[in-house]
C-alpha cells in the first residue's frame, strides 16, 4: 500500500474539516478562532504542496510561498484587532460580541 | 407641422417645475423666495396650455396616424429612441391634462402654506411627466414618464397631507409600483422578440396565445392598480383621503387615466388575442366596480373618500367600453359599436378628469374652511354659501351622469355599446344611473341641504375669487362637454376607429 | 512501506493536535497544539520532498506566527476555566457538519473525479535536485508580481499593527533626551532675591 | 319656422339665466319679469306654430340643429320634431308655464329665493320643451333627465326642510329608477335600428318587431317588447305609475306652483307624451301594452282610493294627479294614444288650476296644509271657490267641462276595447276606470266639501286674516279656468276623431278603438248627450253625492267607519306600504349591502387580508428573518459553512 | 533560464500608486496632527497620479504582462478609473468627518490608498496567485480600517468580526484555488481556460473547486448565505470606513468574479449559473426582507447592499456578454449611489455625533431643501425608479436574464426581481418620509466643506444625470465586454 496524492488530499480534507468545525465549537475564546484559521491554511498549503508534487509543477509550491506570508501579516493583523478588542472590552469571549445584531 | 411642440409641452413644466424647487422649502409666510411659487408656478402652466392651443388646432381628427412626431435616439444599446407623438387617443388626454393643472395650482393658491415653491413645483413636474406619458411612443421613455410621475405624486401626498398621509402615500407608491413592475418586464420582453422599444413596432408584433396572455395580464396589473380596477382599487380612497385638494384633483382628473390609456395605447393592440379570451373577465371586474363599489360608495362617511369610490365606479365604465369590442363581434358578427364603447371609454376618461376634478376641488372649498371631510360634520351649506352650493350641486349633477353635462356623455355611449354586446352588460352597467345619483345626491343633501347643522356652518363663507374662478371654469368645461361633445368625439374617433380595427385582427 | 508507516504516523498525530486546537481548554495548550500540528506537517513536506516549505514552515511560522500567538495569549491572560465551558455542548453539531464536509470531499477525491483519480494513479514525479533552488528561480522571475505583492501586504500588515495598536497614551512621562540636552539652565532655575530677614 | 322653434327654447332658457345669475342685479321684479317675458314669447311662438300646423296646413318639420356626436356610424344630433303632437304639448307646457310664472308672483312674494324660484321655473319650462320636441332619442333623455333635475331642484326649494330634501332626493331616485330603464330602452333602439333619430327608429320598427333576444335561461323575448316595456318603465317612473309612484306624494313638499306645473300639468305627463311619440313602436308589441294598460289600471284605481285618506289638501290633489296619469297611460294601453294625450291636455289645465287654487288657499291659510283646520271658506275667497268648482268638475267629468270629454272618450275607447279583445288586462283596466270615476268624484269634493263648505275650522288668528288672494294669484286661476270649463267642446272632434295626429301617432287598424269610436261620434253636443246613456256619469254623480251627504252631512259617518275598517285604512294611511317597502328594503338594504361589502370586502378581504396582509406578512418575515443575524460569530460562520456544504453536497448529489 | 524582462508599462498605474503611498506614509510621520491635510493632499495627489497613468494609457488594447499574471484591458482600465474615481470621492467625503471625531492620522489615507491597491491588483489579476494577493491587500487593508478607531468597542467587535469571517472565506477560496489547481494544472485564467476546453467539464473536481471558488466570491460580494459580516461590519465601523466597504470594494467582487468565473471558468458557466441562482435569489430575497425591519440606517443599507449583490450575481449568472455588461452597469452605478447615500450620513454628522438612524433625518427637506433633494436622488436611485440610473441597472439586469434563455427559470427569476424591488422600495421611501414629512428635530444648518457638498452635490447629480442619459455609460460597459 503506497501514500499517493489521494492520502494527502484526505488529510487536507480531514484537517480543513477540523478547523471549520472548530470555528462554531468554540464559542469562547476569539484567538482559538484564529488557530483555526491557521489551520485551515494549513489544509490548503497541504494540497497545494501535494498537487504541485503530483503535477511536478512548482506554481503550488510558490503559491504555498506567498500563503504563508500573507498568513502571517494576516495573523499580525488578526492579533492587532485582538487587542484591541480586548483593550475596549476587558474581554474576547467570542459570546460577548454581540452588540450588533438583528 | 413640425417642430418641437410635444417636447415643449413636457420640458417646460418639468424645468420649470425644477426651477421653482431652487426657490426653497420656505413657508408662505416666510420672506424667502418660496412666496413667489404660485405665481410663478401659475405662468408656466399657462404657458403650457398655451402650448396646447397650436397643438389642438393643428391637429388633424381625421388622421388615426401619429402626428407631431419627434424621434432622436436616446439610448442606443438598448435601441430607446426619444418618440413622441400624439394621435386621437392621447390628445384630448393631454388637454386635459395642460387644462386642469393651471386650476390645481390656483385652487393651492393661498390654501398651500407650507413650503408652497415646493408644492408647486411638484404640480409642474407632475403635468409634465403625465403630458410625457400621453406622448411617448417608446415603451421606455413611456415607462419613465410612467414612474417618474409617482415620484412628485408621493411627495405631494406625504407632505401636504392629511393625518395618514404616510400610510396613504407609501401605499400609493408601492401599489402602483408594484402594479408597473410587471409592466416592465412585459415590455422588456417585446423589446427583445422585436428589437425595438416602439410601441408602434410592438403593436406590429405577432406574438403567440401564451405570451400575449402572460403581457396582458401583466400591462392588466399595471394599468388596473392605475385606474384602478377592483379588486386592486384600495389605494385610491386612501391616496384621495390623505392627500391635499390639488393632489386629490390631479389623481382623479389625470393619473387615474392613465391606467385607461394605457390599456388602448398598450394592452389592446399589443395583446388583441389575450383581450378577446380575457374579455369577459375584464368586463366582469369593471361591472363590478360599478355595481359593488357603487354600493360601497353608498355608504362612506367621508366626502372624499365617497367621490374617490365614485371614481372607481366611473372607470369602471371606461374599461367596460374598451373591452365590449368582442362581446359585440361574438353577439353580431361584426364590430359595429365597438367603437362607441372604446370612445365612450375615451370620453368618460376626460369628462371624469373634469368632474371628480371639480368635486374634489369642492370638498377642497369646504374643507379649506372647516377642516372636516366628514360628511356628518356638515348640513346646511347652501345657506351660508350658497353659490357655492350651486357649483356643488351642478357638479354632483355631472357626477350622476345628468345629460347636458359631460358625466352623461361617456355613460351612454358605453351603455349604448353594452347593449350591443350584451343586455345584462348594460343592465348592469346603467345601475350607475341610480347608484350614482343616490350615493352622489345623498352626500349633497346631508351636506349642501338641511338647515343650518352647527355654528362652524353658519360661519362659513361663500365662494372667494380665485375658487369663483376655478370652478367657473370647471363648470364651463363640464357644460361644453355635455352639451357639444363633437369637438372632442371628433378629435379621437379616427383613432378610436383605427384602433377597433387593429384590434379585431387577431395576431397569432 | 516505510514512507507509508511514517505518513500515518505523522499524519494520525497532526490530526491529534488539531483537534486539540480545537478542543484544548487552556488557550496556551491550544497554541502548543498548533505548533506540534505544524511540525508534523513540516514532516510531512519532508516526506513528499518539499524540503524549502517545510523548513519556512518551521522556521517562519513556528519560529514567529506561534510566537506572536503565544504572546497574544499570554498578554491577555484570558480566565482559562470560563473560556472554555460549554465547548462541548456544540461539538456534536461541528463535528457533524465537519464529517459531512469530510464526506462529501472524500467522495471527489477518491470516486467520483476522473482528473483527480488519474492524477491519484500516476507515480509522484521526480523532484528536482534542489527544491530551494528551483522555487528561487521561479520566485523572483515567473512570480516577481506576486512576491512584490507579498511585500506590499508585509508593508501593510506592518502599517496596520502599528495604526491599530501604537498609542500614546496622555498620562505617559517620555524622556525627550534632545529637549533634555538643549536645556538653558537660565530656563530651569530663576534666581529670586530676597530681602535678608532682619533680626530684630 | 326654425328660427321660431329656436326661439321658442331658447327664450325660457335666457331668461333663466338671466335670473339665475344676475339675480341680484336685476332684482326680484327684474327676475319675474325676464322670466315671463322669456315665457310669454315662448308661449306665444308656440301658439304660432300650432296655428301654422292646424291652421295654415303647415307640414311637420324634423330637423337636426347640431350634430352633438359622431362615432361608430351613429350620429347622435340635436333637432327638433315639431308636428302636431309636439305643438300640441309645446302649447300645453307654455301656457301652463306662463300661467304659473303669473301665479308665483304672488305665491313666493315673501320668498328669499324668489329669482332662483324664477330661474329654475323658467329652466324647467326650457327642459321641458326641449324634451317635447325633440326628433331623437338622444335629445328626448336630455330633457327627459332635465326636468327630473329641475324637479329635484325645485322638491327641494325650501331646502331648509328635511322633510323637503328627502323628499327630491326621494324623487331624483325614483326617477332614475325609471331612467335606468329607459335608457336601456334608448339603448335597445340603438342595438336594433342603429339609430337614435326617431323617424328612422319607426322605419326600423316593423322588421324589429321580428327579432327576439334571449334575457333568461332560453326564453327567447320579442326585441320590441323588451324595448317597448323598458322605455314605459321610464315613463312609469317619470309618470308615477305604480309601483314607481311613490315619489309623487312627496313631491308636494315643493312650493305649489312648481306642484301644479311640473307635478301635475308637463313633466309627469312626459311618459304618456313620449309613449304616444313612440307609438309606431308600441304597435308592435301588444304584449308592452297589456303590460302599460294593467300598471295604468292600478294606478289610476288604487292611488285614487288613497286621495281618500289624505288630509293634506295638496296630497289629495297629488293623488288624484296619479290617478289620472293612470287613466292617461290606460288609454295608451288601448293603442287610444290619441285619447291619452286628449286627456293630458285637459288634465294639464284642470288640474294645474286646482293646485293653484289649493295654493291660493293655503296663502290665504299662512301655509296650513291641513283640510282639517280648514272649511267655509267659500264666502271669503269667491274666485278662488268658483275656480276650483269648475276644476273639481273637470276633474270628475261633469257633461260639458273638458274632463268630461277626455275621461268619457277614454273610458269608451277602453270599454270598446275590452269589448273587442277582452282579456285580463282590458277587464281590469275597463272596471278601473269605471269605479275610479266614482272615487274621483268622492275623493274630489271630499276636498272641496271640506275646503269651501263646512263649519270653519281654522283658528281666530287664521280666520281674521282671510281673504282673496291677490290679482297675480287669481287671474292665473281664471285663465285657467276657462280653457278647464269649455276646451273640450271645440277640441275633441279635431283631436280624437280626426287625423290631427296624423303621421305623429301610429295606430294599427285592428288596434285602433278609437275609429271605432270615432264612427259613432256626432259632435261634442252628441257626446254629452250619450254620455247621459253611459255609467260614468252617474257613477260621477253618486260619488258627489255621497261625499256630500259624509262630509257635509254626517262628518260622523266617515270617522266611525275609519273605527270599522280600521285595518283597510291603515293599508290606505300607510299607502299601501310602498313607502315602507322602498325605504327599509331597497334604501336601507342597498346601504346594508354598501356597508357589507365595504367592511367585508374593501377593508376585510382588499385590503385587510390582501394588501395590508402583505406587507405586515413582508414585514413580519423580515422581523424574524432578521433574528437569524443573532450577532454570534459563530452563527454567521456556521452559516458560511452551511452554504458551503450545501454547495458541495448539491455537486455531489446532482 | 528564459526569462525576459517583463513589461512594466501596463501596471505604471499599480507601481505609481505604490510609490505614492510609501512618499504619503513618509510624508505623514512629518506633518503635524493637524496639518493632517497635507497627508490628504497628498493621498488625493496619488489618486490623480494614477488616474493620470490609467487614462494615459487608454482604453482600447489588452496585455498580458508579468509572466501572465497580470492583464491590463479595457474592462480593467475602466474598473480601475472608476476604483480611483470613487476612492477619491470617499476621500473627499471622509477628511471632515474624520477631523471632526478626533480620528483624523495618516493611517487612514495610507490604508485607503492600499485598499485600492489591492482593488486595482485584483481587477487586472490574470492569475488566481495574483488574485489572491490583491485580495489579501484589499482585505487587510479594510480590516485595519473597520478597526480604525480603536476607543470604538462596537468598531472593534465589528473589525474582529470582518477578520474572522474574511479569513475564514479566503481560507475556502484558497482550498478551491488548490483544487482547481490540482485539476486544471494551472492558476492563470487563460491556462485555465484552455484546459477546461480540452477536458471533460463535467469532471466533479472542478466543480469542487468552482463551489469553493463561489463561495469565496459570494463572500466578498456579500451574497447570501456568506452576507452575515455586511450589517455588522457596515454598522460598526466608523461611517467613512462604511462609505469605502460599501462602494468601491464592489468593483473588485465584480473583478473577481468576471476574471474567475468568467475568464478562468466561463465553460463551468452551467455549474456557477446554478450555485449564483441560489445565492442572488436569496440575497434579493433576505436583503430587502431585512432592510425593512431596520431603524439604523447605515444597517439599512448594509441590508440593501445585500439586495444589490443579489441584481449584480442576477447579471453575471445569466452568462451572456449582455448580463456580464449589465452586471458592470449595475456595479458602478451602485458604487455611486451608495457612496452618495453613505456621504449623506457623513453629511449630518457632527462633533459627537453620528447621524445613523434613520430618524436623525427627520424634517431634512426644511433644514436643507437641496441636500434633501440629493438624498432622495439617492434613494430613489438605488430603489430603481426611473429616471434614476438605479432603474437603468435593474433594467439592464432585467432584460439579460430574460434574455438568457427561454426558459421559465429566467420568467421566474425576472418575477423575483421585480416583486422585491417593490418591497425594497418601501424602505428607501421610509427613508425619504422621514426627510419630507416628519417635522424636524433641530434646524442647525449643515456647515461642511464646500468640496464636500459640491462633491456630494455633482455625485447626486450624477445619479440623475446618468439616469437621463444612461446611453454613454452603457455604451461604455459593452465596449469593455467582448
Amino acid at each position: 500500500m503506497s501514500i499517493g496524492l489521494g492520502h494527502y488530499l484526505t488529510l487536507a480534507a480531514i484537517l480543513f474539516a477540523i478547523s471549520i468545525a472548530g470555528i462554531f465549537v468554540n464559542r469562547k475564546n476569539v484567538i482559538v478562532l484564529l488557530m483555526c484559521i491557521e489551520l485551515m491554511l494549513l489544509s490548503v498549503n497541504f494540497n497545494f504542496v501535494a498537487f504541485s508534487r503530483y503535477l511536478d509543477d512548482l506554481t503550488g509550491q510558490v503559491f504555498v510561498f506567498f500563503i504563508l506570508t500573507v498568513a502571517a501579516a494576516e495573523a499580525a493583523i488578526g492579533l492587532a484587532i485582538l487587542v484591541v478588542l480586548f483593550r475596549n472590552r476587558r474581554s474576547i469571549n467570542v459570546q460577548e460580541l454581540d452588540a450588533m445584531k438583528g | 407641422m413640425a417642430g418641437y411642440w410635444l417636447s415643449a409641452l413636457i420640458w417646460l413644466p418639468v424645468v420649470g417645475g425644477l426651477a421653482l424647487l431652487f426657490l426653497g422649502s420656505g413657508d408662505r409666510t416666510d420672506s424667502g423666495y418660496a412666496r413667489l411659487g404660485a405665481p410663478l408656478a401659475l405662468a408656466i402652466s399657462i404657458a403650457t396650455l398655451l402650448v396646447c392651443v397650436p397643438v389642438v388646432g393643428a391637429f388633424d381628427g381625421s388622421d388615426p396616424a401619429m402626428q407631431f412626431v419627434e424621434r432622436t435616439p436616446w439610448i442606443g444599446a438598448f435601441n430607446v429612441w426619444y418618440y413622441l407623438g400624439v394621435d386621437g387617443l392621447s390628445l384630448p388626454l393631454i388637454v386635459l391634462t395642460a387644462f386642469v393643472t393651471p386650476l390645481v395650482i390656483i385652487a393651492g393658491w393661498s390654501v398651500i402654506t407650507r413650503s408652497p415653491a415646493q408644492y408647486f413645483g411638484a404640480f409642474l413636474i407632475l403635468e409634465g411627466l403625465m403630458i410625457g406619458v400621453f406622448c411617448a411612443l417608446d415603451a421606455m421613455l413611456f415607462y419613465v414618464f410612467w414612474e417618474a410621475m409617482l415620484v412628485p405624486m408621493f411627495i405631494i401626498i406625504g407632505v401636504w397631507g392629511g393625518t395618514r398621509r404616510v400610510y396613504a402615500t407609501i401605499k400609493f407608491f408601492l401599489y402602483t409600483f408594484l402594479g408597473s413592475v410587471f409592466m416592465l418586464v412585459s415590455l422588456v420582453y417585446l423589446y427583445l422578440e422585436s428589437g425595438s422599444y416602439s410601441l408602434l413596432d410592438f403593436h406590429a408584433l405577432p406574438i403567440t396565445a401564451t405570451a400575449q396572455t402572460l403581457i396582458f395580464l401583466a400591462f392588466l396589473f399595471a394599468f388596473a392598480v392605475k385606474v384602478p380596477m377592483w379588486p386592486v382599487h384600495t389605494w385610491l380612497p386612501d391616496a384621495h383621503v390623505e392627500a391635499p385638494t390639488g393632489g386629490s384633483v390631479i389623481l382623479a382628473a389625470i393619473m387615474l387615466k392613465m391606467g385607461g390609456y394605457g390599456f388602448v395605447r398598450l394592452s389592446l393592440p399589443i395583446a388583441p388575442d389575450a383581450s378577446e379570451s380575457l374579455a369577459g373577465f375584464m368586463i366582469a371586474l369593471s361591472l363590478i366596480a360599478v355595481v359593488y363599489i357603487g354600493f360601497v360608495a353608498l355608504v362612506q362617511k367621508d366626502m372624499k373618500k365617497l367621490i374617490a369610490y365614485s371614481s372607481i365606479a366611473h372607470m369602471g365604465f371606461v374599461t367596460l367600453g374598451f373591452f365590449l369590442l368582442w362581446p359585440i363581434l361574438t353577439n353580431s358578427g361584426s364590430t359595429g359599436g365597438a367603437a362607441l364603447g372604446i370612445g365612450g371609454g375615451m370620453v368618460q376618461m376626460v369628462s371624469h378628469g373634469l368632474v371628480s376634478g371639480a368635486m374634489f376641488f369642492c370638498v377642497g372649498v369646504m374643507y379649506d374652511r372647516m377642516h372636516s371631510r366628514e360628511i356628518a360634520d356638515y348640513g346646511g351649506v347652501a345657506n351660508t354659501m350658497p353659490h357655492f352650493a350651486a357649483f356643488m350641486v351642478l357638479f354632483a349633477m355631472a357626477n350622476a351622469g345628468l345629460p347636458g353635462t359631460s358625466g352623461f356623455v361617456g355613460e351612454f355611449m358605453v351603455i349604448l355599446s353594452a347593449f350591443k354586446a350584451n343586455f345584462w352588460y348594460a343592465f348592469l352597467a346603467a345601475t350607475t344611473l341610480i347608484l350614482g345619483a343616490a350615493y352622489t345626491l345623498w352626500m349633497v343633501k346631508r351636506v349642501i341641504f338641511g338647515d343650518i347643522a352647527n355654528d362652524q356652518v353658519r360661519e362659513l363663507t361663500d365662494l372667494n375669487g380665485r375658487e369663483y374662478f376655478v370652478l367657473t371654469v370647471l363648470a364651463g368645461a363640464v357644460l361644453l362637454v355635455g352639451v357639444w361633445p363633437d369637438p372632442l368625439v371628433n378629435m379621437m374617433a379616427a383613432s378610436v376607429e383605427q384602433l377597433v380595427n387593429q384590434v379585431s385582427q387577431s395576431k397569432l | 512501506m516505510f514512507q507509508a508507516i511514517l505518513f500515518y504516523g505523522f499524519s494520525a498525530v497532526m490530526l491529534a493536535a488539531a483537534l486539540g486546537v480545537i478542543f484544548a481548554r487552556n488557550p496556551v495548550h491550544s497554541v502548543m497544539c498548533l505548533v506540534l500540528a505544524f511540525f508534523n506537517s513540516a514532516a510531512l513536506w519532508l516526506l513528499i520532498e518539499a524540503e524549502f516549505l517545510a523548513i519556512v514552515l518551521v522556521l517562519v511560522y513556528v519560529g514567529a506566527v506561534m510566537v506572536l500567538f503565544l504572546f497574544v495569549v499570554m498578554m491577555l491572560d484570558i480566565n482559562v476555566e470560563e473560556a472554555r465551558r460549554g465547548i462541548h455542548r456544540y461539538a456534536p453539531i461541528g463535528l457533524g457538519v465537519a464529517a459531512l464536509m469530510v464526506f462529501e470531499l472524500l467522495q471527489v477525491i477518491w470516486y467520483r473525479s476522473a482528473t483527480l483519480q488519474a492524477r491519484a494513479a500516476s507515480e509522484l514525479p521526480a523532484a528536482p535536485v534542489s527544491n530551494t533552488k528551483a522555487l528561487a528561480g521561479v520566485l523572483y522571475t515567473e512570480h516577481v508580481y506576486a512576491f512584490e505583492l507579498a511585500a506590499v501586504v508585509l508593508l501593510l500588515a506592518i502599517v496596520a499593527a502599528i495604526a491599530l495598536t501604537m498609542r500614546r497614551r496622555p498620562g505617559l512621562k517620555v524622556q525627550d533626551v534632545a529637549r533634555q540636552v538643549a536645556v538653558n539652565p537660565k530656563d530651569r532655575v530663576r534666581v529670586v532675591s530676597m530681602e535678608a530677614e532682619k533680626s530684630s | 319656422m326654425h328660427s321660431i322653434h329656436l326661439i321658442i327654447v331658447l327664450a325660457p332658457l335666457a331668461a333663466s339665466i338671466i335670473a339665475g345669475l344676475g339675480g341680484r342685479i336685476i332684482g326680484r321684479a327684474g327676475a319675474h319679469w325676464v322670466t315671463i317675458l322669456g315665457v310669454a314669447v315662448s308661449a306665444v311662438c308656440s301658439v304660432l306654430v300650432l296655428k301654422h300646423l292646424v291652421l295654415d296646413g303647415g307640414t311637420a318639420e324634423n330637423y337636426t340643429l347640431y350634430r352633438w356626436a359622431m362615432l361608430d356610424g351613429l350620429s347622435m344630433e340635436v333637432g327638433f320634431l315639431v308636428d302636431r303632437l309636439s305643438a300640441m304639448m309645446m302649447v300645453v307646457v307654455t301656457f301652463v308655464s306662463l300661467m304659473v310664472h303669473i301665479y308665483t308672483i304672488g305665491y313666493m312674494h315673501d320668498d328669499d329665493g324668489y329669482q332662483r324660484f324664477f330661474s329654475y321655473i323658467s329652466l324647467f319650462t326650457f327642459a321641458m320643451l326641449m324634451l317635447v320636441m325633440s326628433n331623437n332619442f338622444l335629445q328626448l333623455f336630455f330633457g327627459w333627465e332635465a326636468v327630473g333635475l329641475v324637479s329635484y331642484l325645485l322638491i327641494g326649494f325650501w331646502f331648509k326642510k328635511p322633510s323637503a330634501v328627502f323628499a327630491n332626493l326621494k324623487a331624483f331616485l325614483v326617477n332614475r329608477v325609471g331612467d335606468f330603464g329607459f335608457i336601456l330602452g334608448i339603448a335597445g333602439v340603438v342595438y336594433y335600428a342603429n339609430t337614435l333619430d326617431y323617424q328612422a327608429a319607426f322605419a326600423a320598427a316593423e322588421s324589429l318587431s321580428s327579432e327576439t333576444m334571449v334575457l333568461f335561461g332560453s326564453t327567447a323575448w320579442n326585441s320590441m317588447t323588451v324595448i317597448c316595456i323598458l322605455l314605459f318603465i321610464g315613463a312609469m317612473g317619470k309618470s308615477a305609475q305604480v309601483p314607481l309612484h311613490v315619489w309623487l306624494p312627496d313631491s308636494m313638499e315643493g312650493p305649489t306652483p312648481i306642484s301644479a306645473l311640473i307635478h301635475a300639468a308637463t313633466m309627469v305627463t312626459a311618459g304618456i307624451f313620449m309613449v304616444a311619440r313612440m307609438s309606431p313602436l308600441y304597435e308592435f308589441s301588444d304584449a308592452a301594452l297589456a303590460f302599460i294598460l294593467t300598471v295604468g289600471a292600478i294606478t289610476a284605481f288604487f292611488m285614487g282610493l288613497l286621495g281618500l285618506v289624505q288630509h293634506d289638501i295638496k296630497r289629495v290633489v297629488a293623488y288624484s294627479t296619479l290617478s289620472q296619469l293612470g287613466y292617461m297611460t290606460v288609454a295608451l294601453g288601448v293603442s287610444a294614444y290619441a285619447a291619452g294625450m286628449f286627456h293630458l291636455m285637459t288634465h294639464a289645465f284642470f288640474k294645474a288650476l286646482l293646485f293653484l287654487a289649493a295654493g291660493s288657499v293655503i296663502i290665504a291659510m299662512h301655509h296650513e296644509q291641513d283640510m282639517r283646520k280648514m272649511g267655509g271658506l267659500r264666502k271669503y275667497m269667491p274666485i278662488t271657490y268658483w275656480t276650483s268648482l269648475i276644476g273639481s268638475l273637470a276633474l270628475i267629468g261633469f257633461p260639458g267641462f273638458a274632463g268630461f270629454f277626455s275621461k268619457d272618450a277614454l273610458i269608451e275607447a277602453v270599454a270598446h276595447a275590452h269589448h273587442d279583445h277582452p282579456t285580463t288586462a282590458t277587464w281590469l283596466a275597463y272596471w278601473s276606470v269605471l269605479l275610479g270615476v266614482f272615487v274621483t268624484a268622492l275623493y274630489s269634493f271630499r276636498m272641496f266639501f271640506l275646503v269651501f263648505h263646512g263649519k270653519e275650522r281654522m283658528d281666530e288668528h287664521t280666520q281674521s286674516h282671510l281673504h282673496e288672494s291677490p290679482a297675480v294669484v287669481w287671474v292665473p286661476l281664471a285663465l285657467l279656468a276657462i280653457p278647464s270649463a269649455i276646451v273640450g267642446w271645440f277640441t275633441i272632434g279635431p283631436v280624437l276623431f280626426s287625423d290631427y295626429f296624423d303621421g305623429a301617432i301610429v295606430v294599427r287598424p285592428d288596434n285602433d278603438v278609437l275609429a271605432a269610436l270615432g264612427a259613432d261620434f256626432h259632435g261634442p253636443a252628441g257626446f254629452v248627450a250619450h254620455a247621459l246613456k253611459t255609467p260614468p256619469l252617474y257613477l260621477a254623480l253618486a260619488g258627489v253625492a255621497a261625499a256630500w251627504f259624509l262630509w257635509l252631512r254626517r262628518p260622523d259617518i266617515p270617522a266611525r267607519m275609519a273605527e270599522r275598517l280600521a285595518a283597510l285604512r291603515h293599508v290606505l294611511e300607510q299607502k299601501y306600504y310602498a313607502d315602507a317597502l322602498y325605504l327599509n328594503v331597497f334604501a336601507a338594504g342597498g346601504r346594508r349591502l354598501g356597508r357589507g361589502l365595504w367592511n367585508i370586502g374593501d377593508r376585510g378581504l382588499i385590503d385587510g387580508l390582501l394588501v395590508n396582509g402583505t406587507a405586515r406578512a413582508v414585514g413580519f418575515i423580515g422581523n424574524r428573518v432578521r433574528h437569524v443575524q443573532s450577532g454570534y460569530l459563530y452563527h454567521y460562520a456556521f452559516a458560511m459553512v452551511l452554504g458551503l456544504t450545501a454547495m458541495l453536497a448539491w455537486v455531489v448529489w446532482r | 533560464m528564459d526569462f525576459v524582462i517583463p513589461e512594466f508599462q501596463p501596471a505604471y498605474p499599480e507601481i505609481a500608486l505604490l510609490a505614492s503611498i510609501c512618499v504619503v506614509l513618509v510624508a505623514d510621520l512629518f506633518v503635524p496632527a493637524e496639518r493632517r491635510i497635507v497627508t490628504w493632499g497628498l493621498a488625493v495627489l496619488s489618486l490623480l497620479v494614477t488616474a493620470g497613468f490609467l487614462l494615459d494609457r487608454g482604453f482600447d488594447s489588452t496585455t498580458i504582462t508579468f509572466s501572465g499574471s497580470y492583464i491590463a484591458d479595457p474592462l480593467g482600465s475602466v474598473l480601475k478609473l472608476f476604483a480611483v474615481l470613487s476612492m477619491a470621492l470617499v476621500l473627499v467625503y471622509a477628511r471632515d468627518y474624520l477631523r471632526e471625531q478626533a480620528l483624523e492620522r495618516g493611517e487612514f489615507y495610507v490604508l485607503a490608498l492600499f485598499a485600492l491597491l489591492g482593488i486595482m491588483v485584483m481587477v487586472s489579476a490574470a492569475s488566481l496567485l495574483t488574485m489572491y494577493m490583491g485580495l489579501e491587500v484589499l482585505s487587510l487593508s479594510l480590516y485595519a480600517m473597520v478597526a480604525f478607531d480603536r476607543d470604538s468597542s462596537v468598531s472593534a467587535e465589528a473589525a474582529m468580526k470582518y477578520f474572522v469571517l474574511g479569513a475564514i472565506a479566503s481560507g475556502i477560496l484558497l482550498y478551491g484555488i488548490s483544487l482547481v489547481y490540482g485539476t486544471l494544472g494551472s492558476v492563470q485564467f487563460a491556462e485555465l481556460a484552455q484546459a477546461l476546453g480540452r477536458s471533460d467539464g463535467n469532471d466533479l473536481g472542478f466543480w469542487f473547486g468552482l463551489s469553493f471558488l463561489v463561495a469565496g466570491i459570494a463572500f466578498k460580494f456579500g451574497a447570501v448565505p456568506f452576507h452575515m459580516w455586511i450589517p455588522d461590519v457596515y454598522h460598526g465601523a466608523r461611517t467613512p470606513v462604511t462609505l469605502l466597504i460599501g462602494s468601491v470594494p464592489k468593483i473588485a467582487s465584480f473583478a473577481l468574479a468576471i476574471r474567475v468565473l468568467v475568464d478562468g471558468l466561463g465553460d463551468l458557466h452551467g455549474a456557477w449559473q446554478s450555485m449564483l441562482i441560489v445565492l442572488a435569489v436569496g440575497s434579493i430575497a433576505l436583503g430587502n426582507l431585512v432592510a425593512l425591519a431596520q431603524t439604523n440606517l447605515k444597517r439599512m443599507l448594509a441590508y440593501s447592499t445585500i439586495s444589490h449583490v443579489g441584481f449584480i450575481l442576477m447579471g453575471i449568472l445569466a452568462g451572456t456578454n449582455a448580463g456580464y455588461r449589465a452586471a458592470l452597469f449595475y456595479t458602478l452605478t451602485y458604487v455611486l449611489m451608495s457612496a452618495g447615500a453613505f456621504a449623506m450620513i457623513l453629511l449630518l454628522s457632527r462633533r459627537g455625533f453620528e447621524a445613523d438612524n434613520i430618524d436623525d433625518f427627520r424634517g431634512l427637506n426644511r433644514r436643507s431643501p437641496w441636500f434633501a433633494a440629493m438624498m432622495a436622488c439617492f434613494m430613489f436611485g438605488l430603489a430603481g425608479i426611473p429616471p434614476w440610473v438605479g432603474f437603468w441597472g435593474k433594467l439592464n439586469v432585467i432584460s439579460a436574464v430574460l434574455n438568457a434563455g427561454d426558459g421559465s427559470l429566467y420568467f421566474a427569476l425576472t418575477i423575483i426581481m421585480v416583486v422585491f424591488s417593490v418591497i425594497g422600495a418601501f424602505y428607501y421611501l421610509r427613508v425619504l418620509k422621514v426627510i419630507y414629512f416628519d417635522a424636524p428635530e433641530s434646524t442647525e444648518k449643515i456647515a461642511k466643506a464646500v468640496d464636500f457638498r459640491w462633491v456630494l452635490s455633482a455625485n447626486a447629480l450624477a445619479v440623475l444625470g446618468l439616469g437621463c442619459f444612461p446611453g454613454l455609460l452603457l455604451k461604455l460597459c459593452s465596449d469593455v465586454i467582448t
